[in-house]
């Protein structure tokens, strides 16, 4: 029993970091073992690969972070919203729209679409219905307007979604960069330390004049944001898009931000976290494509390694929190 | 009453019965801390047997091995003259003993009648409801609640009858050991006699309790003995009637208590709040106080009396219907707490748990939670001025500045409430109210609250506590307000009040507006 | 609570009456009506939902069709799910409907046995997209839909002009007779297993070096997420791609964009439908592809049912139906056990401009919904 | 007495009042949406969509959340195909069995380890799906003697098989949960956790049996429908969990746990059919159904949440909603020594 009320603690820090630490260490763990079993696993052409696979899920899994800091659970809107901005953007530039306008026009649309859903969840109803209702709608009128056909950017084709940067794939470069503002914003402004203590206790936030509305509102602004960039870099990439794209998001952002070990009632856990879980989901997933492994195996491995990872990090909270 | 006769109190005249429970050399370490050393402990048939100590002594501890939540290191149990193992919790109720804990364990969505069978043994396992509110009906009536529908959801009850509620379930498994783990900590007055009333009734009947407290008043007006826990060592049990106040705070704290509540300074002339005619829910008449800079004013009530919904109207939380508010002369906004706060007036909640700490966060980030704006620019946060200005709060308030970085949750309950009143000190306030601020908080880290509250009189602050603890509201406030259902009966400076005074004030004993009271009741 | 049970009980008889007039008289089907014309007689429908591409086509095509001959289509879509299928099945089935034909398209066909087996008391079934196998041909009375044989047969004669113009365009081959990577259906479908039957069949004689097969894509998304993990594995070992479908092969082009390969000069790939953008090919990243017009098979699913109708019997093996420009006149003679719609291949942007099948332009029959 | 009762049937009002409109306005535009056929087809919701809504809202009352359903739907499903050799009865039996079993399990290490049941059953979605595929080896698998199924096909009135059988398990349940031990104990963990274990409600047994019921439903449901289609598919029921949660939050069942009863869920399936099996008999597209379904949640939770604001308390939907001002996100910075 771990019941003391006076075991003595160490600085919280390292515990906060913890278990990042074994995250990165099982990820390590996985990649040796790959690499023993899979020749061609450390190639440069397959790390671009791993790192390329896990920056869409990345992006959103690390735009959902603070709406599930907040304490506002996950969107079940994911994949619906994404699409949402693939479609647009796609249509848009098809229209003969200039790119950067465009993308504004994207970016402002979802973020609309967001708030509205935020601001349903501020008054104190519960985000997973509400996203639900919302992602089914989205869906429903997408499918509606577009007539289920496909929808393409036709003679004006967007070069950029699969370019590179110096070597680095663009999409990479930006879930790199998406990670790092998101950190930082979480970690290093008032907007994100009141999004970490509103997730702790909603109610302490309000006595100390943290609004729960500017806080919910914000982590919807910065979830839709994270959802246009990844619809736009879609778009950009595929030039086409359909009402149906985005089919696995959902889940797999979802799992990607418990696997980094973000509290799913918020108030514990952080973006950097939620990308590292995309990263270790796409390592996995390249080790089994590479190693052959049939449409079951690869599920079966990757839920067990979803249930092993969310167990492990639970434990290692629950010793660390209960006394 | 002398020992030998509380002895005997409950019983038929026996010279030595053996005892109901007999606990020898019992030690429990949890890590490198030793939380009972070597104790021992006894309590006799029919007895009541207060147990007192400052958080951390090892009442709790010495709780949780009787009634089987943990298991003891070493040490021996007796239950009627036999050794007994009370590890795990089912053994523990097997041999008759039950916990009434200070948090209430029924379930507000299920009905009385089942919460009352809820967990118990021997119900079979179907349960047919008719059968079901009959029995209810009948526990009921033992515990003074034969008024209540068996089938009425929990969550319509109020806080007395949920904890008379509780009693009657452990009434059901015939409980000889009952545990009140502060029962009335969450109680005013008036429930409180309620609770003290069945308890009383219960040890008449044989059953022995210990009673856990932090209330001394109580313990005299129930205990035929009392037993002190310091340091997780036990002192000898000492029949109640040879001690008074000072005696038992002396025993608990192994010293005298001369410096509990601090010393009074002077008032300035200029009153610091002004409220004017405040009328909010829960209040029946408007109210109108003044708070001078170095002034604590006290507000004291039984819960629905209208303290709170002063203390609560003024901090932001509930929106005013009249009246007008003061600060430094400038008019205070109550729409929001937003607008309070930034006015500077700082608020610390009666419930610390729900309200009053992040139980998950850093202590830091506990302490900067209310004034974080004021160590950013531009939204940016500095952590060195947040760690700066953190110490300085935690030096002050006598928490370990080098635990800054652990979970405010890990603390005790008292150092928690540091935390939960010392995080207001970042953002300079004017104003300071509290409700209950020593709830649940033990002795020791009582007096280190009250004498931080005074160091900021000194320094120009005005402070307004709510609180229904009479002899707290008497020995801290300047300036002391009584209110009964929704008023404010009258506000005096403290000189001019007396305990007794106070409390039958409270209580609305007198004689006066009693037709006038009835009204506001129906 | 009781005026509630009678309020309850008035409903169900208001419904009851309002449904026993609407339900259509029934007539006679021994013989066959003799005639194409529906006459605003009930036909029914069970497809997959029109929010996909293909499905969106077949529906509209069908719908035409309908309107033209004047029947009642009734059109029952599923989520890409055979249990769902199935219940809309059995609800059908249970609003005592009393349809003259049922146009069926089991999503999973060697799933939706007794889905057919029912539909059969109900009314003559033809089987749409999925041809029917042994256990369920004694419930169906004709196939029309797509040839999966075929379609993978001009896949393979694709593939060897693919070959062909890579050696023309100095490519050099992997291996002598050029190595082949594969993205099949999803492990298991039967339509990748027949499609492969027909390109094993045309490339017999010339075979390719097959170096991987890999299950699954079925988008772009899809076909990215696997291309991109699958292609670092095999760079520089293959020359060529035969890829299900356009959509799945325009992720995968992306993938091999980002893997530095070029299509269309280091690798040629040829997709075996047409559903996704056809950009692709125009701009010769994809060689070719073949058009499967689901507005056609729709329609032609249509006139199927509605010849069986008129005739009460089938005809023949096989009715494989030539590439038309415009649609030709619905003959009035009885169907075939199978009734095969047109495809055709396209091979680069003049392919995609010059396609043009029953009056749909590639493009409308590829990518609109 | 009759302010009881009032109060008994106040949680079912509105979703009450949300089907007879629904079911109203489908059946005046939809001529074959009608009378004794439109009873038949909204009862044939419950062997599927019915079931996994039950599963789940039993789940939501114990305060948890059941992602598995789907995946645990299809295996079941794969096991029924495999096992049906056996006969008709002992592989659906079998099959449920299997399910049964694996909920127990892990609504017992749910309880076990006190870990969120949100993120472990992420964990097993995924799981339970790859080895549905493993088991039916990646591709669609028959039932080889499909005669075994004929029972199955028979209507009787409004009834089939399928849903006589759903039906009494939804009748079970509720009797279970309201009438006995195990049942309410299910309430009393998920109105409130700390309390309940306080008073002395073992804190896994309500989970354990939680889990095992709800992946029982799922497994019934997809053995049912496995074996009266005659086959199953490893990527089958992957909506489930979606039309099932929408089911049970349509019908009134309160995500803040320890609400809510069997009827809730069966008019919230009862809704989704109508809207669904409606909808669809008019030939309209899939994705209008869900988009209706969409708009309807969002209607129901305003309408909720303005009767709420007006009057606090003894509204007609007060029951309902004074759960929300209770949420879960407290249950773990309660636990102390």
């Amino acid at each position: 029993m771990r019941l003391s009320g006076a075991v003595r603690l160490p600085e919280g820090r390292v515990w906060d970091w913890l278990p990042l630490a074994i995250i990165i260490a099982l990820a390590l763990a996985g990649i040796i073992v790959a690499v023993i079993i899979t020749p061609s696993f450390l190639t440069v052409d397959n790390i671009r690969a791993i790192l390329r696979n896990a920056s869409i899920v990345g992006i959103v899994a690390v735009a959902m972070t603070p709406m599930t800091l907040s304490g506002n659970f996950v969107s079940l809107a994911i994949g619906q919203s994404a699409m949402l901005a693939m479609v647009c953007f796609v249509a848009l530039v098809g229209d003969g729209w200039p790119q950067p306008l465009a993308i504004i026009v994207v970016v402002a649309g979802l973020i609309v679409v967001g708030v509205m859903q935020g601001a349903i969840v501020a008054t104190g109803l519960n985000p997973i219905i509400i996203t639900l209702a919302a992602g089914a709608i989205i869906f429903g009128v997408v499918t509606e307007i577009t007539g289920a056909g496909i929808v393409r950017t036709g003679d004006y084709l967007i070069g950029w979604g699969s370019g590179t940067v110096g070597g680095i794939p663009i999409q990479v470069l930006i879930f790199l960069i998406f990670t790092v503002v998101v950190s930082i914003l979480m970690s290093r402004t008032v907007l994100g330390r009141e999004t970490t203590l509103v997730g702790a206790n909603r109610a302490t936030a309000r006595i100390s004049g943290i609004s729960f509305t500017r806080v919910t509102i914000l982590a919807f602004v910065i979830f839709s944001v994270g959802l246009a960039i990844a619809g736009i870099l879609n778009g950009a990439a595929f030039n086409q898009a359909t009402s149906r794209s985005f089919p696995n998001l959902t889940i797999d952002a979802i799992a990607a931000l418990l696997v980094g070990g973000t509290a799913i009632q918020g108030g514990h856990g952080s973006p950097l976290r939620s990308a590292g879980g995309a990263l270790f989901i796409a390592v996995i997933s390249s080790m089994m494509v590479l190693n052959d492994f049939s449409t079951g195996g690869r599920l079966a491995v990757q839920g067990g390694v979803v249930v092993a990872v969310v167990v492990l990090l639970h434990e290692l909270r629950r010793r660390r929190e209960v006394r | 009453m002398p020992e030998e006769a509380a002895s005997t109190g409950g019983l038929n005249g026996e010279t030595a019965p053996p005892l109901r429970l007999g606990v020898r050399r019992l030690s429990k370490r949890y890590g490198n801390v030793q939380a009972l050393d070597s104790i021992d402990f006894e309590l006799r048939p029919g007895e009541v047997m207060a147990l007192l100590g400052e958080n951390g002594a090892g009442k709790s501890t010495l709780v949780k091995i009787v009634s089987g939540l943990v298991q003891a290191d070493s040490g021996t149990i007796e239950i009627d003259g036999k050794p007994a193992s009370l590890y795990p919790s089912a053994r523990s109720q097997a041999a008759g003993v039950a916990v009434v804990h200070q948090e209430y364990s029924s379930v507000p969505t299920l009905s009385v009648a089942e919460n009352l069978v809820l967990g118990q043994k021997g119900i079979p396992p179907i349960w047919l409801p008719r059968e079901l509110n009959a029995r209810a009906r009948r526990l009921l009536a033992g515990v003074g609640l034969d008024y209540l529908d068996p089938r009425t959801p929990v969550e319509r009850l109020s806080v007395a009858e949920m904890q008379l509620l509780e009693v009657a379930r452990l009434l059901v498994r015939d409980a000889r050991i009952l545990i009140f783990d502060e029962p009335t900590a969450a109680l005013a007055d008036r429930e409180i006699e309620r609770v003290l009333a069945v308890i009383k009734r219960l040890s008449a009947e044989g059953r022995s309790v210990i009673y856990v407290t932090h209330r001394l008043p109580e313990v005299f007006r129930l205990a035929h003995r009392v037993t002190v826990f310091r340091n997780g060592q036990s002192l000898p049990p000492r029949s109640a009637d040879e001690l008074d106040v000072d005696a038992v705070i002396a025993m608990m704290l192994g010293r005298e208590l001369g410096t509990m509540f601090p010393a009074r300074g002077s008032l300035a002339d200029e009153p610091l709040l002004r409220v004017d005619g405040l009328l909010a829910e829960g209040l029946e008449e408007p109210v109108s106080l003044r708070v001078h800079p170095g002034e604590i004013v006290g507000l004291t009530g039984q819960l629905g009396s209208g303290a709170s919904a002063v203390v609560q109207s003024l901090a932001g939380m509930l929106p005013p219907l009249a009246g007008r508010v003061e600060l430094k002369g400038v008019e205070l906004s109550l729409r929001s707490r937003v607008a309070t706060l930034k006015s500077g007036v700082a608020y610390c909640t009666a419930d610390r748990k729900k309200d009053g700490i992040f139980a998950g966060r850093p202590i830091r980030e506990n302490l900067s939670s209310p004034w974080v704006r004021a160590v950013s620019s531009a939204g940016w946060i500095s952590g060195r001025r947040e760690r700066i200005r953190s110490r300085e709060i935690a030096a002050e308030f006598a928490i370990d500045v080098k635990r800054l970085g652990a979970a405010v949750g890990a603390l005790s309950g008292g150092n928690q409430q540091k935390v939960a009143v010392g995080k207001w000190l970042g953002t300079a306030p004017g104003v300071i109210l509290l409700e209950e601020p020593t709830r649940g908080v033990d002795i020791g880290a009582r007096a280190e609250i009250y004498q931080r509250l005074r160091d900021l009189c000194s320094a120009g602050v005005g402070i307004v506590v709510a609180s229904s603890d009479t002899s707290e509201i008497l020995g801290l406030s300047d300036t002391i307000a009584t209110f009964y259902r929704g008023r404010m009966i009258r506000i005096l400076p403290h000189d001019e009040w007396t305990e007794d005074a106070l409390v039958r004030e409270v209580m609305h004993q007198e004689d006066e507006a009693p037709a006038e009271a009835g009204e506001a009741a129906s | 609570m009781k005026s509630l049970k009678r309020l309850a009980a008035l409903a169900c008889a208001g419904a009851l009456v309002a449904g026993a007039w609407s339900i259509p008289s029934a007539d006679v089907k021994a013989e066959g009506t003799g005639m194409l014309e529906g006459d605003g007689k009930a036909m029914v429908m069970f497809v997959m939902t029109a929010s996909n591409v293909y499905g969106a086509n077949q529906i509209k095509g069908a719908k035409q069709e309908a309107e033209r001959l004047g029947w009642d289509l009734t059109v029952f879509q599923h989520n890409f799910s055979q249990p769902e299928q199935d219940a809309q099945v059995q609800q059908y089935i249970a609003s005592g409907a009393e349809p003259e034909v049922i146009i069926f398209w089991p999503w999973v066909a060697d799933a939706a046995i007794n889905a057919v087996r029912q539909l059969s008391r109900l009314a003559p079934v033809i089987q749409l997209t999925q041809e029917p196998n042994e256990q369920s041909w004694p419930y169906v009375q004709a196939y029309s839909g797509a040839n999966q044989i075929l379609i993978g047969e001009t896949l393979g004669h694709m593939m060897l002009q693919a070959r062909e113009a890579a050696r023309a365009a100095g490519m050099e081959f992997k291996s002598p007779e050029g190595n082949l990577l594969i993205f099949q259906h999803p492990e298991g479908e039967k339509t990748g297993v027949e499609r492969m039957k027909g390109f094993l069949a045309v490339t017999a004689d010339e075979p390719f070096n097959i170096i991987h097969t890999e299950w699954g894509p079925n988008s772009p998304e899809t076909g990215y997420q696997i291309g991109s993990q699958v292609v670092p594995k095999f760079k520089g070992q293959f020359d060529f791609l035969f890829v299900s479908n356009q959509q799945a092969a325009n992720g995968i082009i992306r993938a091999l964009k980002e893997n530095g390969i070029a299509p269309g000069q280091d690798v040629y790939i040829v997709s075996g439908d047409c559903s996704g953008s056809l950009d692709a090919v125009k701009n010769g990243e994809t060689f070719g592809t073949g058009i499967q017009p689901a507005a056609v098979e729709g329609a032609l699913a249509v006139r199927s049912a509605a010849k069986f109708v008129a005739h009460g019997r089938i005809e023949g093996d096989v009715i494989q139906l030539e590439v038309e420009a415009e649609a030709p006149e619905a003959e009035n003679t009885p169907p075939a056990k199978y009734n095969y719609m047109p495809h055709a291949p396209a091979i680069g942007a003049e392919g995609v401009a010059n396609t043009r099948i029953w009056g749909y332009t590639a493009d409308e029959i590829c990518a609109s919904g | 007495m009759f302010a009881h009762a009032i109060d008994r049937l106040r949680p079912y009002a509105l979703p009450l009042v949300v089907l007879l409109i629904t079911w109203g306005i489908i059946a005046g535009i939809t001529p074959s949406f009608r009378g004794v056929g439109s009873i038949f087809a909204v009862l044939e919701g419950f062997p599927l969509v019915g079931l996994a809504a039950l599963g789940l809202a039993v789940t939501i009352i114990a305060g948890e959340l059941d992602l598995s359903v789907g995946s645990m739907a299809a295996l079941a499903a794969v096991v029924a195909v495999l096992t049906s050799p056996t006969g008709l009865v002992p592989c659906i039996l079998i099959a449920t069995l299997v399910g049964v079993v694996f909920g127990a399990v892990q609504g017992t290490l749910i309880g076990y380890l006190r870990i969120n049941s949100l993120v472990f059953t992420i964990g097993t979605l995924i799981l339970l799906r790859g080895l549905t595929y493993i088991a039916s080896d990646n591709a669609p698998i028959i039932i080889q003697n499909i005669t075994i199924t004929d029972p199955l096909l028979d209507r009787y009135v409004v009834f089939s098989i399928s849903s006589i059988t759903a039906v009494t398990v939804f009748i079970l349940a509720g009797l279970f949960l309201t009438y006995t031990r195990w049942g309410r104990e299910i309430y009393a963990i998920g109105g409130a956790r700390n309390e309940a274990i306080a008073a002395g409600v073992p804190r896994i047994r309500p989970l354990t049996v939680s889990f095992a019921i709800s992946a029982g439903c799922a497994s019934l449901a997809g053995a049912l429908a496995a074996t009266r289609g005659g086959s199953a598919a490893p990527q089958n029921y992957a909506d489930l969990l979606l039309s099932g949660a929408a089911a049970a939050l349509l019908g009134g069942i309160s995500l803040y746990g320890g609400r809510g009863s069997v009827i809730n869920v069966a008019l919230g399936v009862a809704v989704l059919t109508v809207v669904a099996t409606g909808l669809a008999a008019r030939g309209s597209t899939a994705y209008l159904v869900q988009l209706v379904t969409g708009a309807l949640l969002l209607t129901m939770i305003a309408i909720e949440f303005l009767a709420g604001r007006l009057t606090l308390r003894d509204t007609i939907l007060g029951a309902g909603l004074r759960g929300h001002t209770r949420g879960p996100e407290d249950v773990d910075s309660q636990r102390e020594g």
